[in-house]
């Protein structure tokens, strides 16, 4: 942990990322229901560090009732994990990201020690374009279901407008994010593709081609968290969570700047992106632009290396995107390749909600 | 039971939800039914619209209605060249978040540009309302925007 | 422009109808598939935990306890225990029986969980707790892969189940 | 260690089955504001925002804090939202409290509410989906074989019920914001009301009501209104799975577990002795004397005899639903936060016709689901 984190944020506790898991990531799941994905990603991170359900203190969950069109979907999702005796158990209608933000509180008063936190979400049942305009103003917005493609290409606009991207650049963010994923086995979007193959793609929206937008993906996902003796019994070489922070921006598109992201720069300031050399960033940019909006909100320089996973662009499961952005992220430190790495998840149309999660190998 | 056995339906979720709108959201809607666009003055003097009960920054509550527009110049835009079935028109059209004349905050809504290459970020628009016998008091009594001077 | 006057003959805006309807293709899952494709033959199919050895009629697919997959088909037969029962006097959308009528929690034998069903064929004052069922099934050309092949369950003429029998399952 | 947290600003609005006079955004805010007032604060004093709600598809709206994040003062600070089915106005209100327990905020604002009147409860809470069962009970009809099975466990004769549905209501009357207020209420009327789901009848029955319910929580040096902070003396949660074999839907083992926590945090060994008042989620009449048992206010089989005794009455040794209850006022999302905050309101002495003398602790519950979800928490005058 690098010393200046520690001088800010002497109070906090330290957590680790004990364990990650996502399932394949894949357009239409169709056969299991949410019990069904849900089961083995849960069955697998206890596995991963030879644990149980029994070893487990706290349970939080994010998912959204919306997507299979059906109220409590959260509710049978517990049946995956098998909440008997009892547990200390809360759920968030927020991706995962957000369940684990409130696990990580939890965890800070030192009254326990371990947390699961799951996401899941199906969005082939539905049509998400529409499903998605119900988040927006039920009086204003919401009747003339505007859909979030139509509504990032306005923030796309902007940017372009503004001159802080070109169209070329949302190809070469596609492009670069494609190949990245090709060493991503639980990608669904993978491929060797030019940025100059790419920007012959047509428009779904203008200025928003095929490339910038995300895939449609039915998948689940899960972290363990660990604090005190758990962290070092569970690795070898935790993966600390050394800032934490989460904010969000008005609803009303017309009085925001879309070419900014005001709440992620406040979150990544409050987490303490700045504290120290970042190696590794996992943006959750479901559409191409947002990568740069989300980069210089970071400040972020071209030293970083963005999306070793593929990042939203090859694979974005409702709910659980933001969960696995954190799990990807400790997966590039547990694996060496870097010894900081930055974490985001968003929520809402046009970047709206930003969470910001920093996490460090080492003591 | 082995892979590809499960049984598949479809499953429709409507409901007909009808809003409560409260004073403020009401006079707005009241006045698209008469042919007006209204706003309202937050706590710092700017122009809200789409009015709420609240300034969208601080919280704080807004003040008097005020009338704005009906022109207004396009903040942004994005062009639907397939529109889906719900969305307002059901020709190709632009999203545009339209600053109204009077307005500190854009409002969004459609255009009927005609075409991507009719509307640029910068274009002054007018509201177009629907006919006042069709008009209920709802974001669909603006049938769309167009460009002043009326392009299209 | 309507101006002034369409306000003064409708008064204020004060509610705003925003009809929403949403398509799905749903599906209850390869478990519970298992459960309903039994229906449509005329059978309960449940599915036994491998570590509990609890048998679930319907399984969502996971024991709900231990959070395994539960996989052993158990086809358990027509006959069950009125475990607790409330009669339903009040009228609701989507219904489809006459009121009143008896709901009843059938711990069907052999299975560990009791699920609604209706009861018919007796009075709604002497329906109890304990009192011996068996289902009755729509006509097999009627068989649907749905509860509602279950036309209803009435009384089996056995003696009624003692409480210890069925007490845990209350 | 935890840092203390208290509770020092509530708020909610007058509850109606319509609330057809205001937005969603009107009415949280209508309830924040008052919160806000009591605390002697205004949003820029917050540092974070909690809502909580029930079923996203009572009002149409998906994850609708993001529309509501500029509406309570939210914007550019952290808001998080809560969904535990009925519980989630309590464990909404235990996830605020956190982030002030664990150092990391000074002053959280939590929201709850429910438009139920912008759809319909029952459609709300069993959305019909294909192979599902027929729909044959109803809200009602999903609890009332539970009552029955309590019924005959405890030997409880059957005019308990009604004995519970007269002395929630005859409270909402001292409650200015309660959604039902019946002065005319008796035994009599109770059983000469409908059975809808028997043995349960209209008046035994929560209605279905707008409202919502805000507090503002805060750390111990950031304390601030003219009434007492009423401190946090212990939180908990404890979910169970909604149906598996063998599960106790009378006395579930969750709500057993959650109180053991929550006394334990607060020292508490004989709640009915060292608890001055109880808000209970009691949605049906019955459910008071299953709680009390579940809470351990007595022994197994004994609920219904300190409700038969008076015990629970407003001048009984242990008044549960001083406010009126879930019996009298529920907005489905704000119902469990309303139990949390009626308990505030007895611990500072704000509570006014309905406030019991004399209020050092007090419990608050919730429960949601098929009585699988509980939140807690135990609220006192003194600080722990």
């Amino acid at each position: 942990m690098s010393a200046a984190a520690n001088a800010d944020r002497s109070v906090r506790r330290p957590v680790s990322i004990a364990s990650f898991a996502q399932s394949d990531n894949v357009r239409r799941e169709n056969e299991r229901n949410e019990v069904e994905m849900l089961q083995p990603v849960v069955a697998e991170v206890f596995a991963n560090i030879g644990i149980d359900k029994d070893d487990i203190h706290f349970i939080c969950s994010g998912s959204t009732d919306y997507l299979i069109g059906g109220p409590f979907s959260f509710v049978t999702a517990l049946d995956a994990v098998g909440v008997w005796p009892p547990r200390a158990e809360s759920h968030v209608e927020m991706d995962g990201a957000w369940a684990l933000y409130e696990a990580w509180v939890l965890l800070q008063e030192g009254e326990i020690d371990t947390a699961l936190v799951y996401s899941f979400g199906r969005s082939s049942p539905g049509n998400l374009q529409e499903i998605l305009a119900l988040q927006l103003d039920p009086y204003y917005l919401a009747p003339l279901w505007p859909d979030p493609v139509s509504l990032a290409a306005l923030q796309a606009r902007a940017l372009l407008d503004a001159g802080k991207a070109t169209e070329e650049d949302f190809a070469a963010i596609a492009s670069r994010s494609r190949k990245d994923a090709l060493g991503n086995p639980k990608a669904q979007v993978s491929n060797d593709i030019s940025t100059e193959a790419l920007m012959k793609d047509d428009y779904v929206v203008s200025p928003l081609r095929r490339h910038a937008l995300p895939p449609i993906t039915d998948g689940a996902a899960a972290i363990v968290l660990a604090a005190g003796d758990k962290a070092r019994e569970w690795s070898d070489n935790p993966v600390w969570i050394t800032g934490f922070d989460h904010r969000i921006e008005t609803h009303s598109l017309g009085a925001r700047d879309l070419t900014s992201s005001p709440s992620t720069a406040k979150a990544g300031e409050v987490a303490g992106v700045a504290d120290g050399a970042v190696d590794v960033a996992e943006l959750h940019a479901p559409y191409a632009h947002q990568e740069i909006i989300l980069k210089e909100a970071l400040g972020l320089g071209d030293g970083v290396r963005i999306n070793p996973s593929g990042g939203a662009l090859a694979a974005n499961p409702m709910m659980s995107a933001g969960l696995i952005r954190i799990g990807e992220a400790a997966a590039r430190i547990a694996a060496g390749e870097a010894g900081r790495a930055v974490a985001h998840a968003t929520s809402g149309p046009c970047l709206q909600q930003n969470l910001v999660c920093v996490l460090e190998g080492g003591e | 039971m082995p892979e590809g056995e499960a049984l598949h339906a479809s499953h429709v979720l409507e409901y007909p939800y009808s809003r409560s709108v409260g004073p403020v959201i009401g006079a707005f809607m009241t006045g698209l039914r008469d042919g007006k666009l209204t706003g309202v003055r937050g706590a710092g003097g700017s122009v809200i619209v789409p009015p709420t009960e609240y300034d969208p920054t601080t919280g704080d509550d807004t003040g008097e209605m005020v009338e704005v527009g009906p022109g207004g110049v396009v903040e942004s835009w994005a062009w639907v060249s397939d529109p889906l079935p719900k969305h307002p028109l059901d020709k190709p059209f632009a999203w545009a978040l339209i600053r109204l004349d009077g307005a500190d905050t854009a409002l969004l809504h459609a255009v009927d540009a005609g075409g991507p290459d009719q509307i640029a970020t910068g274009d002054r628009v007018t509201v177009r309302f629907r006919p006042v016998a069709e008009r209920i008091g709802s974001m669909a009594d603006i049938d769309a925007f167009v460009p002043e001077g009326g392009a299209s | 422009m309507a101006g002034e006057t369409t306000t003064e003959e409708l008064g204020p805006v004060t509610t705003l109808a925003t009809p929403i309807r949403l398509d799905f293709e749903f599906t209850p899952g390869i478990a519970l598939s298992g459960f309903l494709r039994g229906l449509e033959q005329g059978k309960f199919i449940g599915q036994r935990c491998p570590k509990c050895g609890k048998v679930y009629v319907p399984s969502r697919g996971s024991c709900p306890t231990d959070g395994v997959p539960t996989t052993e088909e158990v086809e358990l037969g027509n006959a069950g225990t009125v475990t607790t029962y409330c009669v339903v006097n009040v009228p609701f959308a989507g219904q489809s029986i006459e009121i009143p009528y008896i709901c009843a929690q059938v711990l069907l034998d052999k299975a560990n969980i009791s699920f609604m069903g209706l009861i018919q064929e007796i009075p709604t004052d002497e329906i109890r707790m304990g009192m011996r069922v068996e289902a009755v099934w729509v006509d097999p050309s009627e068989l649907t892969p749905t509860l509602a092949s279950v036309k209803y369950f009435r009384p089996n003429g056995e003696p009624d189940a003692d409480y210890d029998t069925y007490k845990e399952y209350l | 260690m935890a840092e203390r947290c208290a509770v020092i600003g509530v708020g909610q609005t007058h509850h109606k089955a319509k609330r057809d006079d205001i937005s969603i955004a009107g009415m949280v805010r209508e309830a924040a504001k008052m919160a806000l007032t009591d605390a002697d604060l205004t949003w820029s004093d917050i540092d974070a925002v909690v809502i909580g709600k029930a079923p996203d598809m009572f009002e149409g709206s998906m994850m609708p804090e993001l529309y509501l994040a500029p509406a309570l003062g939210a914007v550019g600070k952290p808001m998080l939202r809560v969904h535990t089915a009925g519980s989630v106005g309590g464990s909404t209100s235990i996830v605020a409290a956190h982030l002030i327990s664990s150092g990391i905020h000074q002053r959280v604002l939590t929201v709850a509410y429910e438009k139920q009147s912008d759809s319909d409860a029952m459609w709300a809470l069993s959305v019909p989906q294909p192979f599902a069962a027929p729909l044959l009970a109803g809200a009602g009809g999903y609890f009332a074989p539970h009552i029955r099975a309590y019924m005959r466990r405890s030997g409880a004769p059957e005019h308990i019920g009604r004995m519970v549905a007269v002395k929630d209501r005859l409270n909402a009357i001292r409650n200015p914001y309660a959604h039902l207020h019946l002065p005319d209420i008796d035994m009599k009327t109770v059983e000469e009301s409908m059975m809808l789901w028997d043995p349960l009848r209209y008046l035994e029955a929560c209605p279905s009501s707008d409202g919502a319910a805000a507090m503002v929580l805060a750390a111990e040096d950031s304390v601030s209104g003219s009434y007492p902070p009423a401190w946090i003396h212990g939180m908990a949660m404890r979910s169970e799975p909604t149906q598996f074999a063998g599960r106790d839907q009378v006395n579930p083992q969750a709500g057993r577990d959650c109180s053991a926590d929550v006394y334990a945090q607060a020292g508490i060994t004989n709640p009915r002795a060292e608890i001055d008042v109880a808000e209970v989620y009691v949605p049906f009449s019955w459910y008071e004397p299953m709680w009390l048992e579940n809470l351990g206010f007595c022994d197994l089989g004994d609920g219904w005899k300190l409700t038969e005794a008076g015990a629970t009455a407003f001048d009984g040794d242990i008044p549960w639903n001083t406010s009126g209850g879930v019996l009298s006022s529920n907005p489905i999302g704000a119902s469990g936060m309303l139990r949390f905050l009626e308990v505030a309101m007895q611990v500072r002495g704000q509570a006014g016709e309905h406030q019991i003398d004399g209020v050092s602790r007090a419990l608050g519950q919730a429960y949601g689901g098929g009585s699988q979800f509980f939140s807690m928490w135990v609220l006192g005058s003194d600080k722990p």
